[in-house]
Protein backbone atom coordinates (compact mmCIF):
# COMPACT_ATOMS: atom_id res chain seq x y z
CA UNK A 1 0.00 0.00 0.00
CA UNK A 2 2.88 2.53 0.65
CA UNK A 3 4.39 1.68 -2.41
CA UNK A 4 1.46 2.27 -3.77
CA UNK A 5 1.15 5.79 -2.76
CA UNK A 6 4.36 6.50 -3.05
CA UNK A 7 4.06 5.63 -6.66
CA UNK A 8 1.31 7.72 -6.83
CA UNK A 9 3.04 10.61 -5.95
CA UNK A 10 6.01 10.75 -7.88
CA UNK A 11 3.55 10.32 -10.76
CA UNK A 12 1.94 13.46 -9.38
CA UNK A 13 5.25 15.22 -8.92
CA UNK A 14 6.34 14.56 -12.27
CA UNK A 15 3.39 15.09 -14.42
CA UNK A 16 3.74 18.27 -11.70
CA UNK A 17 7.32 19.51 -12.66
CA UNK A 18 6.62 18.81 -16.34
CA UNK A 19 3.82 21.67 -16.11
CA UNK A 20 6.08 24.13 -14.72
CA UNK A 21 8.91 23.71 -16.56
CA UNK A 22 7.35 24.11 -20.04
CA UNK A 23 4.87 26.90 -18.19
CA UNK A 24 8.91 28.66 -17.65
CA UNK A 25 10.64 27.60 -20.89
CA UNK A 26 7.18 29.10 -22.35
CA UNK A 27 8.11 32.54 -20.64
CA UNK A 28 11.08 32.54 -21.99
CA UNK A 29 10.56 31.58 -25.40
CA UNK A 30 7.09 32.98 -26.38
CA UNK A 31 7.30 36.81 -28.35
CA UNK A 32 4.38 38.71 -26.26
CA UNK A 33 2.68 39.42 -23.07
CA UNK A 34 -0.33 38.04 -24.47
CA UNK A 35 1.29 34.29 -24.98
CA UNK A 36 2.90 34.54 -22.10
CA UNK A 37 0.00 34.40 -20.39
CA UNK A 38 -0.98 30.95 -21.71
CA UNK A 39 2.65 29.98 -20.10
CA UNK A 40 2.11 31.59 -16.86
CA UNK A 41 -1.78 30.00 -16.63
CA UNK A 42 -0.17 26.68 -17.33
CA UNK A 43 2.11 27.24 -14.12
CA UNK A 44 -0.85 28.18 -12.09
CA UNK A 45 -2.79 25.64 -12.82
CA UNK A 46 -1.44 22.66 -14.07
CA UNK A 47 1.54 22.83 -11.82
CA UNK A 48 0.34 23.48 -8.46
CA UNK A 49 -2.87 20.99 -9.29
CA UNK A 50 -0.41 17.89 -9.80
CA UNK A 51 2.06 18.78 -6.94
CA UNK A 52 -1.30 19.75 -4.34
CA UNK A 53 -2.77 16.15 -5.48
CA UNK A 54 0.59 14.30 -4.95
CA UNK A 55 1.03 16.39 -1.57
CA UNK A 56 -2.33 15.42 -0.53
CA UNK A 57 -1.57 11.85 -1.34
CA UNK A 58 1.16 11.58 0.47
CA UNK A 59 -0.24 13.39 3.79
CA UNK A 60 -3.49 11.28 4.23
CA UNK A 61 -6.47 12.87 5.60
CA UNK A 62 -5.90 15.32 8.15
CA UNK A 63 -5.56 19.17 8.73
CA UNK A 64 -2.36 19.52 6.51
CA UNK A 65 -5.06 18.22 3.32
CA UNK A 66 -7.20 21.29 4.43
CA UNK A 67 -4.61 23.47 4.46
CA UNK A 68 -3.31 22.43 0.80
CA UNK A 69 -6.89 22.09 -0.31
CA UNK A 70 -7.31 25.95 0.57
CA UNK A 71 -3.76 26.83 -1.14
CA UNK A 72 -4.92 25.39 -3.71
CA UNK A 73 -8.50 27.01 -3.77
CA UNK A 74 -6.53 30.70 -3.34
CA UNK A 75 -4.43 30.03 -6.38
CA UNK A 76 -7.26 29.10 -8.72
CA UNK A 77 -9.44 31.72 -7.86
CA UNK A 78 -6.41 34.42 -7.77
CA UNK A 79 -4.68 33.24 -10.80
CA UNK A 80 -7.62 34.30 -13.77
CA UNK A 81 -7.91 37.45 -11.96
CA UNK A 82 -4.64 38.37 -12.27
CA UNK A 83 -4.14 37.39 -16.32
CA UNK A 84 -7.41 39.26 -16.69
CA UNK A 85 -6.18 42.33 -15.64
CA UNK A 86 -2.81 42.05 -16.64
CA UNK A 87 -4.12 41.42 -21.00
CA UNK A 88 -6.71 43.95 -20.16
CA UNK A 89 -3.89 46.32 -18.88
CA UNK A 90 -1.81 45.50 -22.22
CA UNK A 91 -4.85 46.15 -24.52
CA UNK A 92 -5.43 49.54 -23.21
CA UNK A 93 -1.50 50.61 -22.76
CA UNK A 94 -1.66 49.76 -26.55
CA UNK A 95 0.84 46.95 -26.84
CA UNK A 96 -0.03 44.81 -30.65
CA UNK A 97 0.10 41.59 -30.31
CA UNK A 98 2.42 39.80 -32.65
CA UNK A 99 1.04 38.49 -35.82
CA UNK A 100 -2.38 40.47 -35.80
CA UNK A 101 -3.56 42.52 -38.78
CA UNK A 102 -3.60 45.62 -37.83
CA UNK A 103 -7.91 46.72 -38.02
CA UNK A 104 -9.20 43.25 -38.53
CA UNK A 105 -9.65 41.80 -34.79
CA UNK A 106 -10.89 43.80 -31.75
CA UNK B 1 10.75 12.19 -4.66
CA UNK B 2 10.45 15.68 -2.99
CA UNK B 3 14.00 16.55 -3.51
CA UNK B 4 13.63 16.30 -7.66
CA UNK B 5 9.97 18.22 -6.93
CA UNK B 6 12.63 21.04 -5.46
CA UNK B 7 15.02 20.54 -8.14
CA UNK B 8 12.28 21.36 -10.76
CA UNK B 9 11.12 23.91 -9.10
CA UNK B 10 14.64 25.25 -8.30
CA UNK B 11 14.81 25.02 -12.54
CA UNK B 12 11.78 26.57 -13.23
CA UNK B 13 12.74 29.41 -10.72
CA UNK B 14 15.91 30.21 -12.68
CA UNK B 15 14.03 30.37 -16.14
CA UNK B 16 11.06 32.82 -14.39
CA UNK B 17 13.59 34.93 -12.68
CA UNK B 18 15.45 35.10 -16.34
CA UNK B 19 12.53 36.51 -17.91
CA UNK B 20 11.93 39.17 -14.69
CA UNK B 21 15.45 40.47 -15.45
CA UNK B 22 15.34 40.35 -19.77
CA UNK B 23 11.42 41.75 -20.06
CA UNK B 24 10.74 43.77 -22.46
CA UNK B 25 7.53 45.72 -20.39
CA UNK B 26 5.88 45.93 -17.11
CA UNK B 27 3.52 43.43 -17.91
CA UNK B 28 5.78 41.05 -18.61
CA UNK B 29 7.24 41.23 -15.56
CA UNK B 30 4.38 41.53 -13.59
CA UNK B 31 3.58 38.35 -15.40
CA UNK B 32 6.68 36.75 -14.27
CA UNK B 33 7.06 37.61 -10.37
CA UNK B 34 3.65 36.32 -10.26
CA UNK B 35 4.96 32.86 -11.91
CA UNK B 36 7.68 33.39 -9.08
CA UNK B 37 5.37 33.56 -6.20
CA UNK B 38 3.35 30.72 -7.54
CA UNK B 39 6.47 28.79 -7.58
CA UNK B 40 7.59 29.80 -4.48
CA UNK B 41 4.42 29.04 -2.74
CA UNK B 42 5.03 25.17 -4.09
CA UNK B 43 8.23 25.05 -3.02
CA UNK B 44 7.09 25.74 0.67
CA UNK B 45 4.67 23.03 1.04
CA UNK B 46 7.57 21.01 -0.92
CA UNK B 47 9.81 22.00 2.01
CA UNK B 48 7.78 21.04 4.42
CA UNK B 49 7.04 17.91 3.28
CA UNK B 50 11.19 17.11 2.85
CA UNK B 51 11.83 18.24 6.58
CA UNK B 52 9.13 15.88 7.90
CA UNK B 53 7.41 18.59 9.62
CA UNK B 54 4.61 19.68 6.88
CA UNK B 55 2.69 21.83 9.88
CA UNK B 56 3.91 24.90 8.38
CA UNK B 57 1.51 25.00 5.14
CA UNK B 58 0.24 28.17 6.84
CA UNK B 59 3.06 30.28 5.62
CA UNK B 60 2.47 29.11 2.26
CA UNK B 61 -1.16 30.25 2.50
CA UNK B 62 -0.29 33.73 3.68
CA UNK B 63 2.15 33.91 0.43
CA UNK B 64 -0.64 32.65 -1.84
CA UNK B 65 -2.90 35.69 -0.47
CA UNK B 66 0.12 38.48 -0.72
CA UNK B 67 1.33 37.83 -3.76
CA UNK B 68 -1.31 38.20 -5.61
CA UNK B 69 -2.71 41.24 -3.48
CA UNK B 70 1.09 42.87 -4.68
CA UNK B 71 0.54 41.97 -8.41
CA UNK B 72 -3.39 44.21 -8.30
CA UNK B 73 -1.78 46.73 -6.70
CA UNK B 74 1.01 46.87 -8.99
CA UNK B 75 -1.12 46.78 -12.00
CA UNK B 76 -3.95 49.24 -10.03
CA UNK B 77 -1.41 51.84 -10.22
CA UNK B 78 -0.21 51.69 -13.44
CA UNK B 79 -3.40 51.83 -14.77
CA UNK B 80 -4.91 54.50 -13.15
CA UNK B 81 -2.30 56.32 -11.04
CA UNK B 82 -3.20 56.09 -7.87
CA UNK B 83 -4.23 53.34 -5.49
CA UNK B 84 -7.47 54.60 -4.27
CA UNK B 85 -10.99 55.19 -6.60
CA UNK B 86 -11.37 53.75 -9.95
CA UNK B 87 -11.23 57.34 -11.69
CA UNK B 88 -9.05 56.95 -15.32
CA UNK C 1 23.43 17.08 4.80
CA UNK C 2 24.69 18.25 1.54
CA UNK C 3 20.83 18.87 0.15
CA UNK C 4 20.33 21.23 2.72
CA UNK C 5 23.20 23.56 2.35
CA UNK C 6 22.62 22.88 -2.13
CA UNK C 7 19.44 24.51 -1.33
CA UNK C 8 20.27 27.46 0.59
CA UNK C 9 23.15 27.93 -2.00
CA UNK C 10 20.86 28.32 -4.34
CA UNK C 11 18.30 30.38 -2.78
CA UNK C 12 20.88 33.22 -1.76
CA UNK C 13 22.43 33.04 -5.40
CA UNK C 14 19.13 33.95 -6.89
CA UNK C 15 19.01 36.95 -4.13
CA UNK C 16 22.74 37.88 -5.05
CA UNK C 17 20.91 37.97 -9.23
CA UNK C 18 17.91 39.69 -8.28
CA UNK C 19 20.40 42.62 -6.31
CA UNK C 20 22.13 43.07 -9.41
CA UNK C 21 19.56 43.60 -11.41
CA UNK C 22 18.05 46.18 -8.97
CA UNK C 23 21.88 47.92 -9.60
CA UNK C 24 21.24 48.30 -13.27
CA UNK C 25 17.03 49.66 -12.83
CA UNK C 26 16.32 52.62 -13.97
CA UNK C 27 12.76 52.76 -13.62
CA UNK C 28 10.75 52.60 -9.93
CA UNK C 29 8.17 50.63 -10.66
CA UNK C 30 10.39 47.87 -12.11
CA UNK C 31 12.77 48.20 -9.08
CA UNK C 32 9.96 48.11 -6.73
CA UNK C 33 8.87 44.71 -8.31
CA UNK C 34 12.50 43.45 -7.94
CA UNK C 35 12.30 44.49 -4.27
CA UNK C 36 8.61 42.75 -4.06
CA UNK C 37 10.44 39.61 -5.56
CA UNK C 38 13.64 39.85 -3.06
CA UNK C 39 11.31 39.20 0.16
CA UNK C 40 9.47 36.74 -1.41
CA UNK C 41 12.54 34.19 -2.48
CA UNK C 42 14.14 35.99 1.56
CA UNK C 43 11.18 34.20 3.18
CA UNK C 44 11.54 31.07 1.57
CA UNK C 45 15.15 31.39 2.41
CA UNK C 46 14.05 31.64 5.82
CA UNK C 47 11.70 28.74 6.17
CA UNK C 48 14.87 26.64 4.71
CA UNK C 49 17.10 28.16 7.88
CA UNK C 50 14.00 27.00 9.87
CA UNK C 51 12.86 29.92 10.93
CA UNK C 52 9.25 29.80 10.42
CA UNK C 53 7.92 32.82 12.34
CA UNK C 54 10.59 35.20 10.83
CA UNK C 55 9.22 33.72 7.47
CA UNK C 56 5.47 34.77 8.19
CA UNK C 57 6.46 38.08 9.25
CA UNK C 58 8.88 38.73 6.37
CA UNK C 59 5.85 36.91 4.26
CA UNK C 60 3.33 39.51 5.55
CA UNK C 61 5.25 42.73 6.69
CA UNK C 62 8.51 42.77 4.33
CA UNK C 63 6.79 41.45 0.90
CA UNK C 64 3.10 42.86 1.44
CA UNK C 65 3.02 45.75 3.55
CA UNK C 66 6.49 46.87 2.01
CA UNK C 67 5.11 46.62 -1.28
CA UNK C 68 1.83 48.21 -0.67
CA UNK C 69 3.55 51.25 0.75
CA UNK C 70 6.33 51.63 -1.69
CA UNK C 71 3.04 52.24 -4.33
CA UNK C 72 1.52 54.07 -2.19
CA UNK C 73 4.24 56.60 -2.30
CA UNK C 74 4.64 56.58 -5.77
CA UNK C 75 1.89 57.28 -6.47
CA UNK C 76 2.45 60.97 -5.63
CA UNK C 77 6.36 60.73 -6.49
CA UNK C 78 7.62 61.29 -10.42
CA UNK C 79 8.04 57.48 -12.40
CA UNK C 80 11.48 58.03 -13.36
CA UNK C 81 15.01 58.45 -12.53
CA UNK C 82 16.83 61.20 -14.27
CA UNK C 83 19.56 59.84 -16.17
CA UNK C 84 22.35 61.72 -13.86
CA UNK C 85 26.09 61.25 -15.47
CA UNK C 86 27.23 61.75 -12.16
CA UNK C 87 30.92 59.94 -10.97
CA UNK C 88 29.84 56.71 -9.44
CA UNK C 89 33.61 55.41 -9.00
CA UNK C 90 33.94 56.69 -5.55
CA UNK C 91 30.77 54.91 -3.91
CA UNK C 92 31.82 51.38 -5.86
CA UNK C 93 35.53 51.62 -4.49
CA UNK C 94 34.26 52.20 -0.78
CA UNK C 95 31.46 49.01 -1.25
CA UNK C 96 34.21 46.95 -3.22
CA UNK C 97 36.63 47.33 -0.04
CA UNK C 98 34.58 47.11 2.66
CA UNK C 99 32.92 43.99 0.89
CA UNK C 100 36.41 42.90 0.51
CA UNK C 101 37.03 43.09 4.41
CA UNK C 102 34.29 41.70 5.41
CA UNK C 103 34.92 38.35 3.57
CA UNK C 104 38.56 38.44 4.69
CA UNK C 105 36.75 37.98 7.99
CA UNK C 106 34.43 35.56 6.86
CA UNK C 107 37.00 32.70 7.87
CA UNK C 108 36.87 33.24 11.04
CA UNK C 109 33.23 32.50 11.19
CA UNK C 110 32.08 29.28 12.67
CA UNK C 111 30.67 27.34 9.28
CA UNK C 112 27.14 27.43 8.76
CA UNK C 113 25.07 24.59 10.97
CA UNK C 114 27.81 23.61 13.24
CA UNK C 115 26.33 22.64 16.22
CA UNK C 116 29.22 23.64 18.62
CA UNK C 117 29.39 27.29 17.53
CA UNK C 118 29.12 29.66 20.38
CA UNK C 119 26.22 31.10 19.73
CA UNK C 120 24.27 27.59 20.46
CA UNK C 121 26.27 27.23 24.13
CA UNK C 122 25.26 29.66 26.64
CA UNK C 123 21.18 30.26 27.12
CA UNK C 124 19.35 28.64 24.68
CA UNK C 125 19.09 25.06 26.47
CA UNK C 126 17.53 26.41 29.47
CA UNK C 127 15.41 28.50 27.30
CA UNK C 128 13.97 25.66 25.04
CA UNK C 129 13.84 23.71 28.33
CA UNK C 130 11.80 26.51 30.39
CA UNK C 131 10.15 26.70 27.90
CA UNK C 132 9.05 22.87 28.01
CA UNK C 133 8.79 22.58 31.68
CA UNK C 134 7.74 26.45 33.39
CA UNK C 135 5.76 28.38 30.24
CA UNK C 136 3.96 25.00 28.57
CA UNK C 137 4.13 27.47 25.15
CA UNK C 138 5.22 24.65 22.80
CA UNK C 139 6.46 27.56 20.10
CA UNK C 140 9.86 28.64 21.76
CA UNK C 141 9.84 32.01 19.82
CA UNK C 142 6.91 32.57 21.33
CA UNK C 143 7.63 32.42 24.78
CA UNK C 144 11.27 34.01 24.55
CA UNK C 145 9.59 37.06 22.85
CA UNK C 146 6.65 37.17 25.42
CA UNK C 147 8.21 36.33 28.59
CA UNK C 148 11.88 35.82 28.93
CA UNK C 149 12.24 39.04 26.15
CA UNK C 150 9.28 40.47 27.55
CA UNK C 151 10.49 44.00 27.84
CA UNK C 152 12.59 44.09 24.27
CA UNK C 153 8.90 43.75 22.80
CA UNK C 154 7.55 46.73 25.00
CA UNK C 155 10.42 49.00 23.55
CA UNK C 156 9.68 47.78 19.94
CA UNK C 157 5.54 48.45 20.48
CA UNK C 158 6.64 51.83 21.59
CA UNK C 159 9.14 52.15 18.72
CA UNK C 160 6.19 51.39 16.00
CA UNK C 161 3.89 53.64 17.78
CA UNK C 162 6.17 56.90 18.20
CA UNK C 163 7.12 55.78 13.76
CA UNK C 164 2.99 55.86 13.42
CA UNK C 165 2.93 59.61 15.06
CA UNK C 166 6.01 61.04 13.59
CA UNK C 167 4.27 59.68 10.01
CA UNK C 168 0.78 61.69 10.80
CA UNK C 169 2.96 64.55 11.72
CA UNK C 170 4.80 65.08 8.87
CA UNK C 171 2.23 63.81 6.23
CA UNK C 172 -0.29 66.81 8.26
CA UNK C 173 -1.72 69.65 5.78
CA UNK C 174 -0.50 72.38 7.56
CA UNK C 175 -1.10 75.07 5.09
CA UNK C 176 -1.56 77.36 7.61
CA UNK C 177 1.89 77.53 9.16
CA UNK C 178 3.70 76.89 5.33
CA UNK C 179 1.55 80.12 4.56
CA UNK C 180 2.79 82.19 7.63
CA UNK C 181 6.14 80.98 7.18
CA UNK C 182 5.57 82.24 3.27
CA UNK C 183 4.66 85.37 4.32
CA UNK C 184 7.42 85.95 7.15
CA UNK C 185 9.99 84.94 4.13
CA UNK C 186 8.42 87.99 1.79
CA UNK C 187 8.76 90.47 4.72
CA UNK C 188 12.08 89.35 4.92
CA UNK C 189 12.97 89.91 1.10
CA UNK C 190 10.86 93.20 1.14
CA UNK C 191 12.56 94.86 4.04
CA UNK D 1 36.03 20.88 -0.50
CA UNK D 2 32.74 21.48 -1.34
CA UNK D 3 31.52 21.00 1.97
CA UNK D 4 33.66 23.74 3.01
CA UNK D 5 32.64 26.03 0.53
CA UNK D 6 29.19 25.55 0.73
CA UNK D 7 29.88 26.36 4.44
CA UNK D 8 30.91 29.90 3.98
CA UNK D 9 29.18 30.69 0.78
CA UNK D 10 25.99 32.17 2.47
CA UNK D 11 27.74 34.75 4.10
CA UNK D 12 29.68 35.73 1.27
CA UNK D 13 26.72 36.48 -0.67
CA UNK D 14 24.75 38.39 2.16
CA UNK D 15 27.85 40.76 2.60
CA UNK D 16 27.87 41.19 -1.27
CA UNK D 17 24.24 41.74 -0.79
CA UNK D 18 25.16 44.35 1.67
CA UNK D 19 27.45 46.04 -0.29
CA UNK D 20 24.60 46.75 -2.99
CA UNK D 21 22.20 47.70 -0.38
CA UNK D 22 25.03 50.61 0.41
CA UNK D 23 25.80 51.09 -2.95
CA UNK D 24 22.19 52.19 -2.99
CA UNK D 25 22.00 54.00 -0.16
CA UNK D 26 25.30 56.58 -1.18
CA UNK D 27 25.81 56.10 -4.88
CA UNK D 28 22.15 57.12 -6.14
CA UNK D 29 21.19 60.52 -6.72
CA UNK D 30 16.93 59.13 -5.84
CA UNK D 31 15.54 59.23 -2.85
CA UNK D 32 13.40 56.72 -3.43
CA UNK D 33 16.29 53.72 -4.71
CA UNK D 34 17.78 54.82 -1.26
CA UNK D 35 15.68 53.91 0.56
CA UNK D 36 14.98 50.60 -1.50
CA UNK D 37 18.56 50.51 -0.59
CA UNK D 38 17.77 50.08 3.42
CA UNK D 39 15.60 47.41 2.69
CA UNK D 40 18.44 45.53 0.94
CA UNK D 41 20.46 46.17 3.80
CA UNK D 42 18.00 45.14 6.36
CA UNK D 43 17.00 42.03 4.34
CA UNK D 44 20.91 40.88 4.26
CA UNK D 45 21.67 41.77 8.05
CA UNK D 46 18.65 39.33 8.94
CA UNK D 47 19.45 37.09 6.64
CA UNK D 48 22.95 36.72 8.36
CA UNK D 49 21.23 36.03 12.26
CA UNK D 50 19.22 33.85 10.80
CA UNK D 51 22.30 31.62 9.31
CA UNK D 52 23.63 32.08 12.48
CA UNK D 53 21.51 30.15 14.56
CA UNK D 54 21.33 27.01 11.89
CA UNK D 55 21.75 23.53 13.13
CA UNK D 56 22.60 21.24 10.64
CA UNK D 57 19.60 18.54 10.88
CA UNK D 58 17.71 20.39 13.63
CA UNK D 59 14.07 21.43 12.58
CA UNK D 60 12.41 24.55 13.40
CA UNK D 61 11.98 25.57 17.34
CA UNK D 62 8.69 24.48 17.64
CA UNK D 63 8.53 21.55 20.57
CA UNK D 64 7.18 18.24 19.12
CA UNK D 65 6.47 14.65 22.26
CA UNK D 66 9.87 13.39 20.50
CA UNK D 67 12.73 13.35 23.20
CA UNK D 68 15.87 13.38 21.08
CA UNK D 69 15.21 16.07 18.35
CA UNK D 70 17.65 19.04 17.77
CA UNK D 71 15.87 22.31 17.81
CA UNK D 72 17.19 25.43 15.80
CA UNK D 73 18.18 28.31 17.81
CA UNK D 74 15.29 30.59 18.54
CA UNK D 75 17.41 33.87 20.06
CA UNK D 76 17.81 35.44 16.72
CA UNK D 77 14.62 34.48 15.18
CA UNK D 78 13.15 36.28 18.13
CA UNK D 79 15.47 39.34 17.13
CA UNK D 80 14.55 39.29 13.90
CA UNK D 81 10.74 39.09 14.57
CA UNK D 82 11.31 42.45 16.64
CA UNK D 83 13.80 43.81 13.63
CA UNK D 84 11.29 43.27 10.77
CA UNK D 85 8.48 44.80 12.52
CA UNK D 86 10.75 48.18 13.20
CA UNK D 87 12.44 47.98 9.93
CA UNK D 88 9.15 48.35 8.39
CA UNK D 89 7.84 51.54 10.80
CA UNK D 90 11.54 52.85 9.68
CA UNK D 91 10.46 52.47 5.45
CA UNK D 92 7.53 54.09 6.12
CA UNK D 93 8.77 56.68 8.22
CA UNK D 94 11.08 57.58 5.77
CA UNK D 95 8.81 57.13 2.66
CA UNK D 96 6.81 59.89 4.51
CA UNK D 97 9.57 62.03 4.38
CA UNK D 98 10.31 61.64 0.75
CA UNK D 99 6.51 62.56 0.52
CA UNK D 100 7.24 65.84 2.02
CA UNK D 101 10.15 66.79 0.51
CA UNK D 102 8.32 66.22 -3.06
CA UNK D 103 5.31 68.57 -2.14
CA UNK D 104 8.45 71.31 -1.15
CA UNK D 105 10.89 70.98 -3.59
CA UNK D 106 8.89 69.25 -6.75
CA UNK D 107 11.81 66.51 -7.12
CA UNK D 108 13.11 63.70 -5.32
CA UNK D 109 16.45 64.23 -7.18
CA UNK D 110 19.08 65.22 -4.88
CA UNK D 111 21.56 67.32 -7.03
CA UNK D 112 17.78 69.75 -7.47
CA UNK D 113 17.18 69.64 -3.89
CA UNK D 114 20.68 70.82 -3.12
CA UNK D 115 20.73 73.25 -6.10
CA UNK D 116 17.23 75.11 -4.92
CA UNK D 117 19.05 75.00 -1.45
CA UNK D 118 21.74 76.93 -2.72
CA UNK D 119 20.05 79.31 -3.97
CA UNK D 120 17.64 79.97 -0.89
CA UNK D 121 20.83 80.13 0.51
CA UNK D 122 22.22 83.13 -1.56
CA UNK D 123 18.91 84.63 -1.40
CA UNK D 124 18.85 84.95 2.00
CA UNK D 125 22.56 86.37 2.32
CA UNK D 126 21.48 89.09 0.23
CA UNK D 127 18.70 90.09 2.25
CA UNK D 128 20.45 90.26 4.86
CA UNK D 129 23.05 92.14 3.69
CA UNK D 130 20.12 94.76 2.32
CA UNK D 131 18.88 94.76 5.97
CA UNK D 132 22.22 95.36 7.44
CA UNK D 133 22.93 98.30 5.42
CA UNK D 134 19.70 99.79 5.76
CA UNK D 135 20.43 99.44 9.72
CA UNK D 136 23.85 101.56 8.90
CA UNK D 137 22.17 104.32 7.51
Amino acid sequence: MDLFIDLLTGLCFFLGSLCIIIGACGLIKLPDVFSRIHAAGMIDTGGTAFFILGMIIQSGWSLITVKLLLIGIFIFFTSPVTSHVTANLAREKGIVPVGKKIGKLL
Amino acid sequence: MFLAALTACAVSALLVLARIILGKTTFDRVLAVNSLGTIIVIGIALHGFYANRPEFLDIAIVYALINFIGTVAILKLFSTGSLKGNNK
Amino acid sequence: MISELMINAFLVSIMLAIGIALLKSRSVIYTVLLTSAYSLVAALMFITLDAVDVAFTEASVGAGISTVLFLAAMAFLPKKEEQTVNNQAFPAVICLVLGGVLIWCSYDLPEIGLATSPIHQHIVPEYILGSRDDIGIPNIVTSVLASYRGYDTFGETIVVFTAGIAVLAILKNNKKTLNKIKSQKKVVKNG
Amino acid sequence: MISSTLGVWNYWIVFFLMMIGLFLVIGRKNLLKKIVGLTIFQTSVFLLYITFGKIQGGTPPILNNINETVYSNPLPHVLILTAIVVGVATTALGLSLVLRINSEYGSIEEEDISAQDLIDYHDLIETSKKISVKFKK
